[in-house]
């Protein structure tokens, strides 16, 4: 098998999240999107490049990015694609 | 222990108020933990009272909550009785610097070895925005609407005339660079200060035009400097900006250090007469 | 005292006004007593909550009018209580009597309908956003209050709001307060 | 008559009494709840002419009010709790070297940070022993909006015209409490607090040479009359002294000159409640009360009377000197007396010590960062008159 | 018994009974009279593996000694007026946090600097009442070298036992007197001082939790029982918490832990002297007094009763709590109570609280910097006796 | 007025002891008022407790002898109201630098006209000989007797560091470059700080091996260095030596002058509304 | 207690040592004192005085040494008063007693005969310097003042003087307190 | 007439004196020395130079140090020589 694209699950605690939209700003791949009421979204997770910079600047300890499974990749690549 | 093993979860979420860099830091702070092994018992943190003086409740460490300035006093006894420990004061820009100041200075000088790590907001978050020793000449608070008249500390440069081993400053926005700075800065045997620029949105954003989290962030970005690079800044370049990085510090052995030859030598010798002080 | 429009003597009333920090609860609370007690010739007390030190959680305005002096000026028992979020709502349900008025926003108080006396549940926010500023909920709100109980001539109200805003904005927050007031007197005419 | 009314917070009335009485200075370092006396200050005091230092502690905060009031400005401080006790050794100072200041304690509930925002009144004997050594002490402590500013002012009165440090010893309820209150005409302040200034040539002047009714009067730095203040045992010239009879007269005499005048200062506020026409008689209750505790009590002695037990409430308006006569004549007037506090009792002890056994005391005390409300206090009562 | 006896001061028997208690740590500040202590110390500490800091000031002071103490080491400091009120709000933390330690001001006459060198007693309700807010208070007052040593084991003792800061307040007559010690085997006191520990499983462990005897078990930092330690208001595992019945029960557990075992704790001692045999039988004249006033007043109580008049004196160990009872006994059971003390008259209020109106107490009061004399003493009663 | 005219003359002979260097310091300042012309009326003294703080005791001008270490924060409110006085905080190197050490470093960043006068003698004399934060490492002391275990500050590169607009140091060897450095302390603007340092035989010299009045002021004539030579000295020949002379200070508006701004703008703007602080 | 000198019951004495700072009268205080109560079997006390703060100035040591309790650790009519300077003689002069000696130096104080009781001058300073140190005439002193009066035996001072200073300068020291006990011994048998 | 060696006239207030020996150590001139008993005494008041360097170094403000008027001089000669 070609060595793929490396495949990341980036879990944002809706509990701790401020809404601060410091991830939506920042995330080099613009992974997180602003909702209706400025509420952070995981919006396009397939992108993500696994650099936890948002991990590192989430100031409420609200998101984790860990590389994911293959099966949790195979069903991110189908609910992305 | 991973980071998150140190955090208190029946905590959360955050005290703090949304996009508060106070988070940020926190959460350095419990990876640098980690990556250096700590356990969770030798571990004391010592906060005093301020927004940041608040993190002692999400970490599950030896923790002290004390007075308002005090920590590093109150560290310098931990660290005294028991050098084995790691000890750690975390406290704001005012609760170092402003009313602690003189603690600082005192355990700059005495090289106690006790990691200082301060969330540098410029301003008092948790009285109600207020400036402090560390806000800026002209900036806005709820005490100086005309403008600051007072010019803010350059801290590092201040702790580190003062005698500390190690001086540091990162920023909210660059966390990688201060997990290792903490790293570096606690596995220093004698006194170190770690200096974070942080966030604080709702009051020190708001009073100066920057009341967007994710704006201040930029605006720490733009502002900070890697120390090597800013030193070759012309005077002008220099201007609203700032080095990040390790910053100095002198290599003199910790007060733990020393104060064990005391010990061996009072064991050695005898007792003697007491000369009385004539006054005051 | 003298120059003041004469305000015909009623009851003591004691209101909070409850939500989350941010939402100007204080400020409301101040323009309601200043209201009553500036331009209503009334004795008026407002005070703030000694709840939780949070940041962005529950927050309240305690107010206090009457005709006659007003010794003890926190509320002991709420005629009316205003909630601006759920968490305001659920936190006061268990203290409120048969005989208080509970005013809530209804967009944000989903859950409602717990309190053994008479509810209104009212589109505070949205009027707001609709007047242009979500930032005026808390006068649409005080405008609302006004409206459903008559506890003070919404002149008085007006005066009050004009004073503390005398800048370019003071019409669209006058704004809020009529739209908020007629809400209210809609609820009075039709019972709630 | 007032001049002005206006719906403001106790705490924003205070800083208008300072105005009114004439401050020119303030020094203070934040504290909640009284930070808005601070954020005020820096804006009115600067705009007219007077000067709003962010001092680094609560020592330095006292510290520079003592350098301001000796360079002639009326000035003051205001702080909670932690403050409080920080500035109680630069408060000695100032009551040593007899330099006018006035320090407002909005208290909160202790000890230690214990809860910040919440209120609390166990600062209240702090306030009258919680610097060392003997010296005099002078508490004024508010009700209501109105009475911060009007204390304020007496506050800066007696601080002015007797040399020494006054206290206004306010609770996070009565600070943060809005109300109505009317100002007077400015003009009329600013002559009301007046230190006595020497006359005469300046080289027959001596800083601590006290005028017939105990006071020295005091020169500015930078007048003719060269000023030599110390905190340190002095003779009337200010030099340093350990003449035991000069010790001794010096400490009678900073205690005798707040003492003499007490006669002229606020102290009590009387109220009585009495049962509806035709109750039987009854030996009545009386409250003794002072801050925001005094309208909880008055509305618990208004229910009282409704249920037939005359009710009386002595507030205190000024906690130190202890009005002792006014507390001892209400006292004994009564059948029994409730003191309700929210501390664990301390004023309770002073009235027991005047009241002396002769009727009985009780206390309401209530510590626990609540409000004491009219209803606990009623209960209380209830309680003990069955008893 | 002794194990061995020593001439000398009682500041240097207060170091002997500090060590022989089991403490391991001091940190000071210097000031006259009590350096003494802090020159001790620097030596005979480090020699016994403990530790000796000289802080920045007495805040600093109050902080190190109790992180030295939540870190496991029996830690106390020495003080004079002027660092007792800077000590005042970190004494309150010790409170509120519930570190035990021990802190000893041996009193100067003040306010301020006053005399620094000369004796005074001014600073004995500050002892109970100089931090803010609600808190418990434990106040030894030594009469003698020996006492000096004896009470600050029994500091030491309790502050371990009940997790609370005590105070040695000794005065400078006694500081600096110099007597026969009689001290005991090292060995024995090392036990003497010790705070309760958790058993357990570490993880159950709350910092707060208290036992039978209403005080938490405290571990040390560095030992798997994790501490939360806490001076704002907190919940049992030392998080904070604003619930009104939660600070409520804390607050009053924090003084009925002291008060509970008062019955334990050194309090009075009694002393009767009667006229020589066959004189008229009279009334009896009690002393309270406490500290070097105690030695003047028994002096007195001597020549009183030569005179014809039976004479009492109770002397006062222990301050605060203040020992109600005890003295309520002794002065029903005399004619009248005279008070001697080096201040305006400050234990003598306690005096009038208890007694209650029901005998004469009098006040006997020098605050000058001079030591009060048997001769005094004696005047005065002779004066009020008269009258 | 000549220097003498400032003097207490009824208050003589001082009280230090014999050899002390406070006495030399106390008569360079009242030949530096002279020379600068001062009044009695515009001048204030403000002191701390020490023995260097009862030079109050000796000089004809306004005073006020406070309480220890709160000097600075005295002189602060002084000037602050009344910028046109002359404004000197004499302190002793506890006084002014330990438990005052906070004072020291704000008044140096708030850049209060005050001039700070520092008998720094190395140790507390009024109380009989301690160690103090300007004690060197190693020293002995009556809470020293193995060796003191801390470091001392240089406290003009702490105040310099603070922010002080200048900062000197003399001996009281040096007597007359002394005066020349505190007319020019006293001349400037913003904050001023002149450590100089002093003999006291009785404890620091006796606890020391330097117990003669004389061999003090050969030490200091010995270890004293003119601050441009110091700066060529190789790192050995720096042992046990300091310079002396002006060694830094920043140039900034003195407190007062931005003070001033404030005060205008206060004057021309309205009132606003007060934000309350959410907490402690 | 056991293993002490028993020690023939006698009065109680109130001694004060005076002279200027340095002069090392609180360590002879504190010998005086320590050789009455530790090898004298009697009780004292031993204080210093309250006086002005002083460097080289008026300093003075209270010692009060008794077979009975003492209550009262002070002096408050002292039975000899030693006085080392003129200051301190002057000083003294009005609070002296027709019952109390004076012991003072011959060569500092000049204008002695002023009390009204009996007054002894010697050459303590002298003796001091002559038996090799003028820093020993505290001791020189301690002895005269028992050779004159008889206070304490001298081997309780002897014993005491060797305990304190264990050094090779011991010697001197109990010198000199055999030479002041001379020259006391002597006053005593010829009479004064 | 030639110009003449300035002559100067160096006071020791005695009361005020602490006999500290620092004029005696540093005087260049050495007009100072130690009497029997360590007092410090103006031994050669004739040699002085008038550098004022004992004034601005005596701890004790005890020494005044002027240049004779023509009369004093001549005494001083007369004294010394
Ligand atoms: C002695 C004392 N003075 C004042 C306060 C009030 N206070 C609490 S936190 C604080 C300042 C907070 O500022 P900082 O230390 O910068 O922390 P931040 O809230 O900005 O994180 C103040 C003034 C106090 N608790 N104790
Ligand atoms: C709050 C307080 N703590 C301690 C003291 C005791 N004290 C008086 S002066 C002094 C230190 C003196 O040292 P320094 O300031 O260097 O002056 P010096 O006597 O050496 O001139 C101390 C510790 C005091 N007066 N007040
Ligand atoms: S950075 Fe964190 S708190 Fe902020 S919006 Fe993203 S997930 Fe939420
Ligand atoms: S890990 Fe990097 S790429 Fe992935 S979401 Fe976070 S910031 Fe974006
Ligand atoms: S006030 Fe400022 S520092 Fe405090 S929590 Fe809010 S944003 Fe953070
Ligand atoms: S103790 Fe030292 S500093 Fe104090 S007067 Fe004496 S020599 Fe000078
Ligand atoms: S220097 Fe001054 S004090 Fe010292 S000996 Fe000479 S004259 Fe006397
Ligand atoms: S002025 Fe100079 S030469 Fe003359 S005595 Fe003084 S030091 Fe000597
Ligand atoms: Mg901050
Ligand atoms: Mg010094």
């Amino acid at each position: 098998m070609a060595k793929a694209k490396k495949r990341f699950r980036v879990t944002l605690n809706r509990a701790w999240c401020k809404d601060c939209g410091i991830c939506v700003a920042f995330c080099p791949a613009k992974v997180f999107e602003a909702g209706e009421r400025g509420e952070a979204l995981v919006a396009r997770e397939e992108d993500c490049t696994g650099c936890q910079s948002c991990v590192l600047r989430c100031p409420d300890l609200a998101l984790e990015v860990e590389e994911a499974t293959p099966s949790q990749a195979a069903e991110a690549v189908t609910h992305g694609g | 222990m991973k980071a998150r093993d140190y955090l208190i979860e029946e905590a959360m979420p955050l005290f703090w108020c949304r996009g508060c860099g106070n988070g940020i830091i926190l959460h350095a702070l419990l990876r640098a933990l980690a990556r250096l092994g700590k356990s969770r018992e030798e571990t004391v943190v010592v906060t005093g009272i301020g927004c940041f003086g608040k993190a002692d409740d999400y970490i599950r460490t030896h923790s002290i909550h004390g007075t308002h300035g005090r920590a590093l006093a109150i560290a310098t006894g931990v660290k005294a009785v028991n050098p084995g420990l790691t000890v750690l004061a975390l406290m704001g820009d005012g609760d170092c610097a402003t009313i602690g100041g003189n603690h600082l200075i005192h355990a700059a000088r005495r090289n106690i070895g006790v990691t200082a790590v301060v969330a540098n907001n410029l301003n008092y978050g948790m009285t109600g925005g207020q400036f402090s020793a560390t806000t800026p000449q002209g900036a806005r608070s709820s005490t100086s609407s005309f403008g600051n008249p007072e010019s803010g500390f350059d801290l590092c440069r201040l702790a580190g005339a003062a005698g500390a081993a190690l001086v540091a400053r990162a920023t909210v926005y660059h966390a990688a660079l201060l997990e290792s700075l903490l790293v570096e800065a606690i596995s220093c045997p004698g006194f170190s200060l770690v200096e974070v620029m942080s966030s604080c949105p709702v009051y020190y954003g708001r009073y100066n035009g920057i009341p967007d989290p994710a704006a201040m962030m930029r605006w720490w970005q733009e502002s900070a400097v890697p120390a090597s690079r800013y030193a070759e800044l012309a005077p002008e370049e220099k201007q609203g900006r700032f080095p990040i990085g390790r910053l100095g510090g002198s290599d003199r052995p910790a007060f733990s250090e020393r104060y064990a030859r005391v010990q061996e030598a009072a064991q050695a010798g005898a007792g003697r007469w007491i000369q009385a002080g004539t006054d005051r | 005292m003298e120059g003041r429009p004469a305000v015909a003597k009623g009851r003591k009333w004691q209101v909070i006004l409850s939500g989350a920090g941010g939402q100007g609860l204080i400020l409301a609370g101040t323009v309601l007593g200043e209201a009553a007690a500036v331009y209503g010739g009334l004795n008026a007390t407002c005070s703030q909550s000694y709840g939780v030190a949070s940041r962005g959680g529950f927050t309240k305005a305690e107010v206090v009018i009457s005709p006659e002096e007003i010794p003890y000026p926190l509320v002991r028992r709420p005629d009316v209580i205003v909630a601006l979020t759920q968490e305001a709502y659920d936190r006061q349900v268990s203290q409120v009597g048969a005989d208080c008025l509970v005013l809530y926003d209804s967009e944000a108080v989903a859950r409602a309908g717990r309190t053994p006396g008479r509810e209104v549940g009212l589109p505070l926010q949205e009027t707001a956003r609709k007047g242009g500023s979500a930032g005026n909920t808390n006068l649409v709100a005080l405008g609302a209050l006004l409206g459903v109980t008559g506890l003070l001539p919404v002149e008085c109200l007006n005066s009050a709001v004009s004073a503390r805003f005398p800048g370019p904005d003071g019409e669209s927050r006058l704004r809020a307060v009529s739209d908020g007031w007629g809400l209210g007197v809609e609820v009075a005419a039709g019972g709630g | 008559m007032a001049a002005r009314t206006a719906f403001m917070q106790g705490n924003e009335a205070i800083l208008e009494g300072a105005l009114h009485a004439g401050a020119r200075f303030f020094a203070g370092y934040p504290i909640t709840p009284s930070s808005e006396i601070a954020e005020l200050a820096s804006t009115r005091l600067p705009a007219r002419g007077g000067v709003y230092l962010q001092m680094e502690d609560e020592m330095a905060s006292m510290g520079a009010v003592i350098g301001a009031s000796a360079a002639g400005a009326p000035a003051f401080t205001a702080t909670s709790g932690p403050g409080f006790s920080l500035m109680q050794e630069n408060l000695g100072l100032a009551a040593m070297a007899e330099v006018p200041c006035v320090v407002v304690n909005v208290q909160r509930s202790g000890p230690s940070t214990g809860l910040a925002t919440r209120p609390g009144q166990a600062d209240v004997m702090q306030a009258r022993w919680g610097t060392h050594g003997d010296h005099p002490s002078l508490v004024f402590a508010p009700a209501s909006a109105q009475e911060c500013f009007d204390l304020t002012v007496e506050a800066f009165i007696w601080a002015e015209r007797l040399r020494t440090p006054v206290i206004g010893r306010a609770d996070v309820v009565v600070g943060h409490l809005r109300e109505l209150v009317a100002l007077p005409d400015p003009e009329d302040g600013r002559a009301l607090a007046s230190r006595p200034r020497p006359q005469g040539p300046p080289d027959d002047y001596c800083t601590y040479r006290p005028g017939p009714d105990g006071v020295p009067p005091l020169a500015d730095f930078g007048s003719p009359y060269i000023v030599h203040l110390n905190g340190s045992m002095h003779d009337e010239r200010g030099y340093p002294s350990a003449d035991p009879a000069q010790a001794g007269r010096l400490i009678q005499r900073l205690v005798a000159k707040v003492q003499a005048r007490v006669g002229e200062m606020v102290a009590v506020r009387h109220f009585r409640h009495d049962p509806p026409e035709g109750a039987p008689p009854r030996p009545a209750v009386l409250y003794v009360a002072y801050g925001s505790t005094a309208r909880a009590a008055r509305e618990a002695a208004l229910m009282l009377a409704e249920k037939g037990v005359p009710a009386r409430l002595l507030q205190l308006k000024r906690l130190w000197p202890f009005p002792d006569s006014e507390v001892e004549a209400a006292a004994l007037e009564a059948g029994l007396t409730v003191v309700p506090e929210m501390n664990l009792g301390q004023v309770v002890l002073e009235v027991e010590r005047v009241v002396g056994k002769r009727r009985p005391v009780w206390s309401c005390a209530k510590s626990n960062g609540e409000p004491i409300t009219p209803d606990e206090i009623l209960a209380r009562t209830l309680e003990v008159v069955g008893a």
